[in-house]
């Protein structure tokens, strides 16, 4: 169906110098996101690649405009995370029958070329593994939990869905008292400080991304709580933001799980480039996001 | 003579000068931009906003404002994509969801003449509301086991102009003949104008809101039942935010505020104007970040342009 | 002594000269009075003078001091005031805080309050008028809003005093009081222009008049030097009869009886009307015959009583039920009641009538549109440039037969007309007189809701007075004057005095 | 006549009531619910929403609109992270961002008096325009290198009762104050109920705009330092959405989107509520997704509520 001129497409290009690609994030407002877009950046820099960021605003129409224009401008690559993968399937098949290349990191969509993909139920289940443990040593596996999730992104339901059932089985004494949906620190704080008012002895909260958890320790630290040893936060992404607050010492910031955007970023861009050389693969390129757990001891250790 | 009605319709119609002046520009700057494939593809990109703009443009030519459509389409999205995944046959989904979305209307009309609340707070809240049960009705994840030929909707073609495409303009066309030609139309913009000397020569008033709030609704689904098929998923989410894109385009198209004053087909104008200047910077590698800024920039130059013209003709008008 | 001196004084509205070198002096502690048809030129005129709008060419002198056009603020400063015709006043602030708008008094920075009410109540006392001035305007009737506009215009020691059509809403007993200010502001040494279609104020009030003809000031005399006739020959280019067309028929059948009418504002309303006659409503402001109108348009609700309609019974809901069945009314307010300023002459006339002009479908025939706007606008003789020019370009004559013709249009057998020749020329009021008698003759049954005491008296076949929400009494032609339905007004206020 | 007078009151001020159902219902749902930690924490909640309201509340008088405040809000928010960041002294950093406020008022005010751009319009693009401006300065990540003292503003207390809130308070006695008594105050009553009337008046129409959209931005500015302040991080998201939370209180307080009526008071009342009401179902785990459709249903109850008890005073008037 996309017929119409061929423009901008090269025959199999030996020199990225005049290759462009675009990154369309699903929000850059977060800054995981933000940081794929700086390996992306960085990666094409380092090839002399042309590049463009464009942002969904989590709005999945705008995404398959965006990758659609980028596409019909002429752009040999596109690195992406969807806001939801299958809304992009006809945009992406149209893109490689043009020799397009795409590249999905996290999220995943079954027509792109290659996929950096994170399992989100096992990424929810990293972040929920740090504070299971730390329940068990310091509060002998009892306490309640308060979940911040980020409930408008499907992607990251699962991970509030693996944080939630992690700890239900690893630690059935614990109270959870609350679920609900935080995903900014504005959000997070004002969530954690309604949760505190009804559930002043609240020991923990589990949040699905760093800025949620970020909100969570201002709330405790209004209330003087930053250093009470019965408390703690545990979240994910691995923000600068995040470690600065767990490097406080006695500080209730607890864990947070790294994901590596910046080289999921320039792995992304390394990845098109091979596939622009080799031409495009008959089937998904698959490689797994790194996932490691990252501690207050270590926060500590590096600083 | 002949002069001035030149220089009179150049500036009555200054957003089609602004319009033709980003065309030009954006072709200089980008050679696949003028071409067949890129101009139909901007067709189909706007749809969704240029149908739910054709509904908010009768809203507002009435004085009122609707801020539901966008939380109407997210709405229907899920919904159909509900119906369908639960083995319902394409044509019941359509048929149920835009039902769905002339209730939408209905009610809103019925909280503006009923319980007389001012659109602005009423629609405000049924925006609320229904964003709410869109995440409600899909659990908050996207809704995938959808008919495979609904997606034709979107993706199909006729006489290489993308479906949406055509029934955008088929929509356009038609609600163009009402509002110009039809009893109903000269209605909305008599009480777009002055409601009560409407209501005393015999224009029922109430009827009409309900039928331009049903319409709107209408379109709102219209919109959502295209997202869904474009993305391919029911996605609670679908249409976030759209109100203010769809006001901007049709403020744009000059459409005034305070009801009563306005031209569709200017909307369309001003519906295309958003859609050329998303994909032109998008082909132009223009970063995200100063997409937003030049978009704003650009819009205040357009309807500072076009006010300014006006004013040159003599009209003046309070503005608030 | 010459306070203002108007040299050539022109304005443009696009190719349209609304005002064409326009001249003329006015004296220190005279009045000057502006007459011309409607849409002669003369709010255009005065608003040059007061910085509303500004001028296209020319100038004039105020105190000694040229000018080419000021803006408002300016204008103040040299001692110009002007009560315009559209009603300038917020209606959220009070009447003290309408006043003195603009120029409140203030100690340490914050509005004194206490003393613009009392301020406020002095120039009333003084003025002679009651009002509250810590009422908000918005809850005022249209007459006594008028008043508050004359009070703000007064209450600054003005230089030159414009005033254009002040006393249009104003009944009988609030112009006697309006008068009274006038003379006194003229003895103290005020100038006035004054703008008014009621040619006795011309001769009762004025000293010298002003003509205008389509834009072009084609006289100025002392009043004395000219007759009632000759103005209005000055006015209208030709010579006009004035008088009320004489009914040529014997009243009809029954039409519309309505029997122990009740709700918020009317009491034990009853009357009949007649195919065929013109039954004349008297009374004072706040009298309730606007309420009536509205409650026999559907538009007020109705809590007992009956209404029977060719001997049916008639239950209105709304304007459109009435219509629908023949009743039609000419509303007072035309501007907000009357036209849709947003739409052209042409489409204003249509939208009482688009069922007619449509088809099955809905869809309108343009070439049936023309045909009755033709029709009416040349049995009307409305004044536009052409049929698609925005009704707010037009002026307030013309506005109103537009509204007049928006009814006509539709065939009623019942017209009400409530005040339907407020702030309208000499000539096109008599049109209009000559029109409602050609109607009445037709057969139609019309109800005229007046406040000038010679169109009543002259228009009527029947008068009923109302007072008070109360109809009491029902006149014969022979029966009624001046006097007595004035005294009948004000029985039912006489009444409730006597009771508290 | 007493106790007319008390109908009256109870009707006229119909939202009070609602507030105090709202306040009632939550304490008997939850005992921790009306204490005095709760309620600070809830005044303290909604300082931003309410002091970006107050602003809003002027600009709505005038009959205008101010889209741009939330935007405004992220802007500052992350101007003076960075300049806290790069070592400039508290003072100096907040000096600037509160004149960053003012500028962006008195640009809205320019497109609107010497551009005659409608606000909804104009405002509408300089939204778009600063969001993408944050964006750009802070390259999407939040700036979190501030000044250790600074957060003070948000986290300290006086009398127990917490900053923010007091500032709210003392911002709104003050607007009320001059909104009621002074000069200006009656002159943006004036001219957002008859603005010809006022011209002509001689009152300062233009300068009276000007003013009342710097405040409007001065005040979006101090919401986005508090913002700041309370997260501890300059987020360029911050404020998204607020101007449509800062209108619902807005108009929830019974302030005529046409302009010219409404009290300040009843404008906290609406914040009030907005804030009971977030926190209320927070403390019983009402799920995000249902309260978002209970929060919708209720601004609708409420303001029919207080529409039909305004209605059954007498005064009919044509709502939009
Ligand atoms: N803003 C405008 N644009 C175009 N034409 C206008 C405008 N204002 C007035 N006119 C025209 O100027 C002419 C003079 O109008 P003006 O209001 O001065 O009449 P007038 O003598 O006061 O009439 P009336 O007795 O009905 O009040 C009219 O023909 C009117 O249509
Ligand atoms: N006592 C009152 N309380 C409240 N409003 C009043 C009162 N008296 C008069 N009004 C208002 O004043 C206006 C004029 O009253 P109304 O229309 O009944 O008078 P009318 O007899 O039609 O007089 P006219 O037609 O001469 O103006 C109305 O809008 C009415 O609401
Ligand atoms: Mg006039
Ligand atoms: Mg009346």
């Amino acid at each position: 169906s996309a017929g119409g001129t061929d423009a901008g497409q090269s025959d199999s290009p030996t020199d990225s110098s005049n290759l462009s690609m675009a990154f369309s994030g699903s929000e850059l407002a977060n800054p995981w996101v933000s940081t794929v877009k700086d390996g992306f950046e960085a990666a094409c820099k380092d090839n002399n690649i042309r590049c463009t960021t464009l942002n969904a605003g989590s709005d999945v129409d705008k995404q398959v405009t965006d990758v659609q224009n980028a596409i019909n401008g002429g752009q040999n690559a596109i690195i992406m995370n969807p806001v939801d993968g299958t809304a992009l399937e006809s945009v992406l098949t149209a893109g490689k029958e043009k020799g397009v290349a795409s590249i999905t990191v996290a999220q995943t969509a079954d027509a792109s070329t290659g996929s950096i993909y994170l399992d989100d139920a096992a990424y929810g289940e990293m972040i929920a593994e740090n504070a299971v443990q730390w329940i068990k040593e310091e509060l002998g596996g009892k306490g309640t939990v308060a979940i911040l999730g980020e409930e408008n992104i499907e992607s990251s339901i699962a991970r509030g869905d693996g944080i939630e059932e992690t700890i239900k089985r690893e630690l059935p004494d614990v109270k959870i008292v609350a679920r609900q949906h935080a995903n900014t620190p504005d959000l997070g704080l004002s969530v954690t400080q309604n949760l505190l008012l009804q559930y002043p002895d609240l020991n923990v909260i589990v949040a699905a991304n760093d800025s949620g958890g970020i909100g969570a320790y201002q709330a405790f630290e209004n209330s003087g709580l930053a250093t009470d040893p019965q408390r703690g936060i545990f979240s994910g992404d691995k923000t600068d933001e995040a470690i600065k607050y767990m490097s406080i010492p006695d500080s209730i910031y607890r864990g947070t799980v790294d994901l590596q955007p910046y080289n999921a970023g320039y792995a992304a861009v390394e990845m098109a480039l091979q596939q622009l050389k080799d031409g495009l693969p008959a089937e998904q390129e698959r490689q797994q996001l790194e996932m490691t757990p990252f501690t207050q001891e270590e926060a500590l250790a590096t600083k | 003579m002949n002069r001035d009605r030149l220089v009179h319709y150049v500036f009555e119609y200054g957003i089609v000068v602004v319009l033709a002046v980003l065309v030009l520009v954006f072709s200089l700057s980008s050679p696949s931009f003028f071409t067949a494939s890129t101009l139909t593809t901007i067709l189909s990109q706007v749809s969704v906003i240029g149908i739910i703009a054709i509904g908010m443009a009768c809203v507002m030519l009435l004085g009122s404002i609707d801020l539901s459509v966008g939380a109407t389409a997210g709405l229907v999205s899920v919904t159909a994509a509900l119906l369908m995944s639960m083995g319902f046959p394409v044509w019941s989904a359509v048929i149920l969801t835009l039902i769905v979305g002339i209730v939408i209307g209905l009610f809103n009309a019925l909280s503006l003449t009923l319980f007389r609340i001012p659109s602005l707070i009423g629609t405000l809240a049924v925006m609320t509301a229904l964003r709410g049960l869109a995440y409600l009705l899909s659990n908050g994840i996207p809704i995938y086991d959808i008919d495979a030929g609904f997606k034709q909707l979107a993706q199909g073609s006729f006489l290489s102009i993308p479906i949406p495409g055509l029934l955008f303009l088929g929509i356009f066309v038609v609600v163009a003949i009402v509002l110009n030609r039809a009893k109903i139309g000269r209605q909305i913009y008599g009480v777009g104008g002055n409601e009560e000397a409407s209501r005393l020569s015999g224009v029922p008033v109430t009827r009409i809101k309900y039928f331009v709030f049903a319409l709107s609704g209408l379109l709102a689904a219209v919109g959502g039942l295209l997202l869904l098929a474009r993305t391919n998923s029911g996605q609670p989410s679908a249409g976030s935010g759209y109100e203010l894109d769809v006001i901007t385009a049709v403020v744009l198209g000059g459409v005034a505020i305070t009801g009563g004053k306005g031209r569709l087909w200017l909307v369309l104008v001003g519906v295309l104007i958003m859609g050329t200047l998303s994909t032109g910077m998008v082909m132009n590698n223009v970063n995200d970040y100063v997409q937003q800024v030049v978009k704003g920039l650009i819009l205040v130059a357009a309807v500072a342009f076009s006010q300014i013209a006006a004013r040159s003709q003599g009209g003046r008008t309070i503005t608030r | 002594m010459v306070i203002l001196q108007v040299e050539n004084l022109s304005k443009k509205y696009g190719n349209f000269l609304a005002l064409e070198n326009a001249s003329f002096e006015v004296k220190e502690g005279s009045v000057h009075a502006l007459c011309g048809e409607n849409g002669a030129g003369k709010s255009t005129l005065i608003k040059m003078l007061s910085g509303a709008i500004v001028p296209t060419s020319g100038r004039f002198v105020i105190d000694g001091v040229e000018s080419t056009g000021m803006t408002p603020r300016e204008a103040m400063n040299h001692g110009i005031r002007a009560i315009y015709q559209e009603f300038s006043l917020v209606p959220f602030l009070t009447v003290a805080e309408n006043i003195f708008y603009g120029r409140e008094p203030t100690r340490a920075g914050f509005c004194d309050f206490g003393k613009m009410k009392d301020d406020a109540r002095a120039l009333c006392r003084e003025m002679g008028v009651e009002i509250d001035p810590g009422a908000r305007v918005e809850t005022l009737g249209v007459a006594q809003q008028q008043i508050v506009e004359i009070l703000k215009a007064v209450s600054s020691k003005a230089r030159l005093l414009i005033m254009d059509e002040p006393t249009a809403s104003l009944t009988v007993g609030e112009t006697q009081v309006f008068y009274d200010i006038v003379r006194r502001l003229q003895a103290a040494g005020t100038a006035i222009i004054y703008i008014s279609h009621r040619l006795e104020e011309v001769f009762s009030l004025c000293d010298e008049v002003s003509v205008l003809c389509d834009g072009r000031m084609t006289a100025t005399r002392p009043v004395e030097d000219v007759t009632r006739r000759e103005l209005i020959s000055l006015m209208v280019g030709r010579d006009l009869v004035e008088s009320y067309p004489e009914s040529s028929t014997a009243p009809g059948a029954e039409v519309l009886r309505v029997s122990n009418l009740e709700n918020d504002r009317l009491h034990d309303v009853s009357f009949a009307l007649h195919a065929g006659e013109i039954l004349g409503f008297g009374g004072l402001i706040g009298a309730g015959r606007t309420e009536l109108a509205m409650a026999l348009m559907g538009e007020l609700k109705i809590d007992g009583g009956t209404v029977l309609l060719r001997g049916a019974d008639y239950r209105p809901r709304s304007s459109r039920y009435a219509l629908t069945r023949g009743i039609g009314l000419i509303p007072e307010d035309r501007k907000h009641q009357g036209v849709v300023m947003s739409l052209s002459v042409k489409r204003n006339v249509s939208l009482g009538i688009l069922d007619k002009l449509s088809n099955a479908a809905g869809i309108l025939s343009r070439a049936r549109e023309d045909e009755y706007y033709d029709k009416y606008a040349t049995e009307l003789a409305i004044k536009t440039a052409t049929p698609n020019n925005l009704v707010s370009t037009l002026s307030g004559g013309n506005q109103q037969k537009v509204v007049v013709a928006k009814v006509l249009a539709r065939d009623c057998e019942v017209i009400i007309f409530d005040e339907p020749t407020r702030g309208i020329d000499v000539g096109a009021k008599h049109e209009i007189y000559g029109l409602m008698r050609e109607l009445a003759d037709q057969g139609k049954a019309i109800i005229l809701i007046s406040s000038d005491m010679p169109e009543l008296l002259g228009m009527s076949d029947r008068i009923a007075v109302m007072s008070a929400g109360y109809l009491v009494a029902d006149l014969g032609r022979g029966e009624a004057d001046q006097a007595t339905i004035l005294e009948l007004a004000s029985t039912k206020l006489a009444m409730e005095e006597g009771m508290q």
